[in-house]
């Protein structure tokens, strides 16, 4: 009962946030130089006159702007984020189609990350000073310091021309399209790089992290307890000292769920990946507005989807938390 | 002052230090001086200033005027040769670097100024100022800094200033979170209670007594800031997003993106001099981590 | 107040001689809701507790951790917010005190914490530290409080050279000689010992304990005495207050009657 | 020691040090001392002293910078110093096992308590997961703890100081081992709750037959449930013998003011005794690294002689059968 109570609440806590979002939208069509009608047309494609009239009455931008607040809440309820003209599609069924593109590249990073990022953090941490140690920080910080629209053209240029093995544009090879188990074969073999591209500075930070908390545990009461009742070092490290350092892992893999999709934006710009990422950047070059703030919308409600299921993970892991004594 | 019927306080002066402790600031300084990544960041960050200053006058060549032919190869012509315009790539790193490092140094204030406020206020008053402020850093925190900054940009012009301005007020949540932590973990230490028993009030206690304390992970953070807008700029620039007139590192990757196949040089350099810069930082911060916590560094 | 159990109703009797009157002290915590409606569940921290402590005398409080004998001393001198009652301190009911005039108000009672290693500050030093106190009240001129803070450092058996020493440099007991010092430098007529001595071994602890007699001795402080060690209270208090689970349970002086006998007797 | 079976525990001229800045720093020198079958040996003394790194060293559990300089550790027989670290796993919770003075820290927060005495069971006897839950409960019944049945499935975290150092002395005893040391166990709790736990360790001792080394600085417990004692002072054992005749006479004097010093509870009508000064021992114990070879107790003892502070500390001297003092002046201390 107490987990259903808690999601509810995260629940309520959500649309609290994604109302929040929405209202920040339709601030900054307003808050923008110009007149929103043109932000609302956007300025490249059908800026006709009368196409401009049309949208002043459709959103009501000559009444108050808490009547216009009312009108532009009731239009997205229902999913009519507006029309993006350039693509001569409405907003909302655009982006749908984008989403699966950016989930995959998303979570085959978060999870390579992840993984990674604590094995090597852990290993390193059983002999602090000791040389894999030292290599696993200069990675670290490499990884951390590379710029990932950088990184992603270096290794665009090292399979593109001098070690052709790996497709570097696109999530389907156009030239001989492929179906059923291929089709998702050839996907997969298009996600390796674009996904270690953005997971290389995720593993930089994990790694860190997972280090510094392995050292803590170690350090910890109940390890030294674990060792004195004469228990084999892979369960003191695998069953004790582990779980312990996944916690802080879990709560950042929350928080940096939204790093993770902006650094997607980068990385489906430079290898051309179909996703909302590469939507943002198309959007941008046309001026095209609805499609940038529903994009922005549309991510904080991907964001706020994984913080609630860390959240859960971390409830998993935590009894502490479990049992409400929050 | 010696009291009557028992034999004046033995003066336990013997097993007292004779001479005092350097301040903890001056200790942290020679830490900091001894840690070797510490040190070595410090000094490729002092030239890589140095060079963005300095450089226009040793190294004349504008960077926007068109120097040999697109994609000439480094040579004694272009020491890192030219772009897809024929611009000296060297000039460019040289002018680049100055709207990079401004901008991520400007950001980073920007960051650490409200993050370390909203922070410190709601870790030390809890209650209701505390939900409220913690709401507001979740609002931040579900939107993906990036997206966030390129509509900002998009929507308000694309001038350093917008630029700087949208970094700074998208990326403060992660210092936020940093000071509230601290400041939440020291209000409840005695010496803050002591010294509002001797008569401090809030402010004294929040400036002079936990902020000080709360400072070392804040000095880290801010470090780490300044490497984050670095990239942030980069990214930015690299999507179109910067101040098209100001030459900056991003920019110049971004511009010549396509033409990577026929001029690495062009996209290469341009990157190594936004990671080399992150990477001193990150040393930095990581030399600054080192002084203020001496027991991780013992165990490396 | 002569020995034997006070009465129920309190008689008439010399106002001047009893520093602090405390009537239906209550401090509630809010301790998180059972459902997203339900009312805020409390916790009962301290649930109506009356003592009365006379002027130069030291009043303890024992129990066992959780009893609220903490709270209601940080609570007496306003260190935590208090739900309801009165405090009466020298005849002002110090427990509507706000702002300005309690900060000022706090010369008079000050507190001495239980862990030597937590209660100062470390990145400033002693001499800093003991004068805060004078600085934040504004007592006396900067040469003065110079003064002032090597004569407390002599008083708690410290030399004067200590001043210029950062809390890390000196030892537990030395530590609580410090905060002594510290909470007697606005010259307090009380001062709250929060288990001033649980945290040091025992050869210092008696020291400690000597060095506060001594300083009431000579100064006519009174003290509130917290702890959960039996021997120590009754040695060194004349009134004994016995807590449980938030109140009152008990109240004698001390030589009389120990109540909990439950110590390992030697 | 008159004690007819050879000793459980025989630990002789143990030494450990510490790697400071510049070379070793001696934190415990050449203390000796055996424990019997059935017999509990209180080490006692104050913070510093080195009598948790005894048990550390007899544990094999020496923090990183700490070594054992000298000295040998015999358990049941065996050389635990000699031990390699799978023989030491094999001792470890199953010949002796160890309870700590923070109960709040010592369990793993993440696991319920069945499981983590249930695993000494699997690691050492072998007991498949659901048997060792079994054996749990049954433990957690010998150690006093309520509707342990339920109880099993908690988590630390649910349980109360007393309850969980409960916890810890089950785990400890799954195996019945030989040696049970308890470093501090009563230190972080209550007072009322202090007396059941020391109950709990003679009981269990008296169904067992386990020794029991008691570190401690409370001389109340050491009255109780020890039956030698031992007194550390800056890493040197300054006085050995029987707990009733080390209490009752104490030779040393940083015992005696050690006695003295505890404002002792006194039952029923007592003089009024508030004005007295408490018995107090001036000054502090000397820090690590400033430990000479003279008496170590020298800068606080009152009955220091000139002898004192010519002549190195003088090694243990037995004065009786059960008793022994390292105190040059001990006959004119303590006729």
């Amino acid at each position: 009962m107490n987990l259903l109570l808690h999601i509810v609440r995260q629940l309520a806590n959500a649309i609290g946030l994604l109302f929040a979002v929405l209202v920040l939208n339709f601030c900054l069509i307003h808050a923008a130089p110009g007149d929103p009608a043109m932000v609302i047309a956007g300025e490249m494609g059908g800026a006709s006159a009368d196409v401009i009239a049309a949208l002043r009455i459709k959103y009501g931008l000559d009444k108050s702007l808490f009547e216009q607040l009312f009108t532009y809440m009731s239009k997205v309820v229902t999913g009519d984020f507006g029309f993006s003209y350039y693509f001569n599609e409405p907003v909302v069924s655009l982006i749908l189609q984008r989403i699966p593109a950016t989930l995959y590249l998303v979570i085959a990073a978060l999870v390579m990350s992840v993984v990674i990022g604590t094995l090597l953090g852990v290993v390193s941490a059983r002999k602090p000073n000791g040389l894999f140690s030292q290599g696993v920080t200069v990675i670290a910080l490499a990884g951390y310091a590379a710029p990932v629209f950088w990184t992603g053209l270096m290794l665009l240029l090292l399979f593109g021309s001098v070690w052709p093995i790996l497709p570097v544009s696109g999530m389907i090879d156009v030239v001989r399209p492929k179906t059923g188990f291929a089709h998702v074969l050839d996907i997969i073999q298009h996600l390796i790089l674009p996904s270690t591209t953005l997971a290389l500075v995720f593993i930089a930070q994990y790694s860190r992290l997972a280090r510094v908390n392995m050292i803590d545990a170690l350090t910890a009461d109940y390890v030294r307890t674990a060792r004195a009742k004469g228990l084999p070092e892979t369960i003191v490290i695998g069953k004790h000292a582990l779980r312990n350092t996944l916690i802080p892992i879990v709560t950042v893999a929350g928080l940096q769920f939204g790093h993770l999709f902006a650094g997607a934006v980068l990385v489906e710009t430079v290898f051309s990946w179909p996703g909302m990422g590469r939507l943002v950047f198309d959007s941008i070059l046309r001026r095209d507005y609805p499609t940038l703030l529903a994009v922005l919308f549309f991510s904080a409600v991907l964001v706020m989807a994984a913080n609630i299921v860390t959240d859960l993970v971390y409830r998993l892991i935590d009894p502490r938390i479990r049992s409400g004594a929050r | 002052m010696t009291s009557i019927d028992t034999p004046a306080l033995p003066r336990d002066a013997s097993t007292l230090p004779s001479r005092p402790a350097i301040s903890p600031t001056l200790v942290a300084l020679r830490q900091f001086c001894r840690s070797p990544s510490g040190v070595a960041g410090a000094a490729v960050l002092l030239i890589l200033v140095l060079t963005t200053v300095f450089g226009p006058h040793f190294y004349g060549i504008d960077p926007l005027d068109l120097v040999d032919a697109p994609f000439t190869p480094p040579g004694e012509d272009a020491w890192l040769g030219t772009d897809y315009l024929g611009r000296d790539i060297l000039a460019g790193l040289i002018h680049g670097g100055r709207a990079t490092l401004t901008v991520g140094g400007v950001a980073a204030i920007i960051t650490i100024a409200i993050g370390v406020t909203i922070g410190s206020l709601s870790g030390f008053f809890g209650g209701v100022i505390d939900t409220a402020l913690v709401k507001i850093t979740e609002f931040f925190q579900i939107l993906p800094p990036l997206l966030f900054a390129m509509v900002l940009v998009t929507l308000f012009g694309q001038t350093l200033t917008t630029v700087t301005i949208a970094i700074g007020v998208v990326s403060w949540p992660t210092a936020a979170r940093l000071t509230r932590a601290e400041f939440l973990r020291l209000r409840n230490l005695d010496f803050v209670k002591a010294s509002r028993a001797a008569g401090a009030g809030n402010g004294h206690l929040i400036l002079r007594v936990v902020l000080p304390n709360a400072l070392p992970p804040i000095i880290v953070s801010a470090t780490m800031a300044i490497g984050v807008a670095i990239l942030f700029e980069g990214g930015l620039s690299f999507l179109g997003l910067g101040d098209p007139n100001t030459m900056s590192w991003g920019l110049m990757i971004g511009q010549n993106r396509n033409y990577v196949l026929d001029g690495w040089w062009t996209v290469i350099f341009p990157g190594a001099a936004i990671f080399v810069a992150v990477l001193a930082i990150s040393l930095i911060g990581d030399g600054i981590n080192d002084a203020i916590n001496p027991r991780l560094r013992k165990r490396g | 107040m002569s020995g034997g159990l006070p009465a129920l109703t309190r008689p008439a009797e010399d106002r001047t001689d009893v520093l602090l009157d405390v009537n239906d002290l209550v401090v509630h915590f809010p301790a998180g809701r059972r459902g997203i409606l339900g009312p805020p569940s409390k916790v009962h921290a301290v649930d109506g507790v009356s003592f009365r402590v006379r002027r130069g005398t030291t009043f303890g409080i024992v129990g066992e951790s959780g009893s609220g004998k903490s709270t209601t001393a940080q609570a007496v001198i306003r260190l935590i917010p208090a739900t309801s009652g009165q405090i009466v301190f020298d005849g002002e009911n110090i427990a509507d005190f706000r702002g300005e005039r309690l900060r000022l108000a706090r010369s008079k009672f000050q507190i001495v914490f239980q862990d030597p290693f937590s209660a100062l500050d470390p990145r400033r030093r002693a001499g800093e530290l003991i004068r805060e106190p004078l600085d934040l009240l504004n007592i006396g001129s900067p040469k003065e409080r110079e003064a002032r803070v090597r004569q407390l450092l002599e008083e708690v058996g410290l030399p004067p050279q200590a001043a210029d020493l950062f809390p890390h440099q000196f030892s537990g007991g030395q530590r609580q000689r410090l905060c002594i010092a510290r909470a007697m430098a606005p010259e307090p007529d009380l001062i709250v010992c929060d288990e001033a001595v649980s945290a040091l071994d025992v050869a210092i602890q008696a020291q400690i304990l000597n060095l506060l007699k001594k300083l009431q001795r000579e100064r006519g402080l009174t003290y509130i005495f917290i702890s959960h060690d039996l021997g120590v209270i009754q040695h060194f208090c004349d009134d004994i207050a016995v807590m449980y689970l938030g109140k009152i349970v008990e109240q004698a002086p001390a030589p009389v009657r120990a109540i909990l006998g439950a110590a390992p007797p030697l | 020691m008159p004690s007819v079976l050879p000793p459980v525990l025989s630990v002789q001229n143990l030494s450990v040090s510490m790697r400071g800045s510049n070379g070793f720093v001696p934190v415990l020198e050449n203390l000796s001392f055996d424990v019997a079958e059935g017999k509990t040996m209180a080490l006692v003394g104050e913070s510093g002293c080195g009598k948790s790194m005894t048990a550390l060293a007899i544990m094999r559990l020496l923090p990183e910078d700490f070594i054992v300089t000298s000295g040998s550790i015999m358990l049941d027989g065996g050389d635990v110093l000699a031990a390699t670290p799978a023989q030491l796993r094999g001792l470890r919770g199953n010949k002796m096992s160890m309870i700590f003075q923070e109960p709040m820290t010592a369990l793993n927060p993440l696991y319920t308590v069945g499981d983590q005495i249930g695993e000494v069971l699997r690691q050492h006897r072998k007991l498949g997961r659901r048997d060792a839950t079994e054996q749990a409960i049954n433990f957690l019944r010998a150690v006093q703890i309520p509707a342990a049945e339920k109880r099993v499935h908690a988590y630390p975290h649910q349980l109360s100081g007393g309850m969980r150092q409960r916890v810890m002395i089950a785990m400890a005893l799954a195996c019945r081992p030989k040696l049970l040391i308890a470093d501090e166990p009563t230190t972080a709790l209550d007072v009322t709750v202090q007396a059941q736990i020391f109950d709990l360790l003679s009981q269990l001792q008296d169904e067992t037959e386990t020794s029991i080394v008691l570190i401690t600085h409370d001389l109340g417990a050491v009255a109780e449930l020890a039956d030698d004692v031992a007194v550390l002072y800056a890493g040197r054992c300054i006085e050995k013998g029987t707990s009733h005749e080390v209490i009752s006479h104490a030779r040393h004097p940083y015992t005696r003011g050690l006695m003295a010093c505890v404002p002792h509870l006194q039952l029923g009508p007592a003089t009024r005794n508030t004005q007295l000064e408490l018995e107090e021992i001036p000054g502090m114990v000397p820090p690590l690294g400033a430990r000479g070879p003279d008496c170590a107790f020298l800068p606080r003892c009152a009955s220091a002689g000139d002898v004192c502070r010519t002549q190195p500390q003088p090694p243990l001297e037995s004065v009786e059968a059960h008793a022994a003092v390292s105190c040059w002046r001990h006959r004119e201390i303590a006729p």
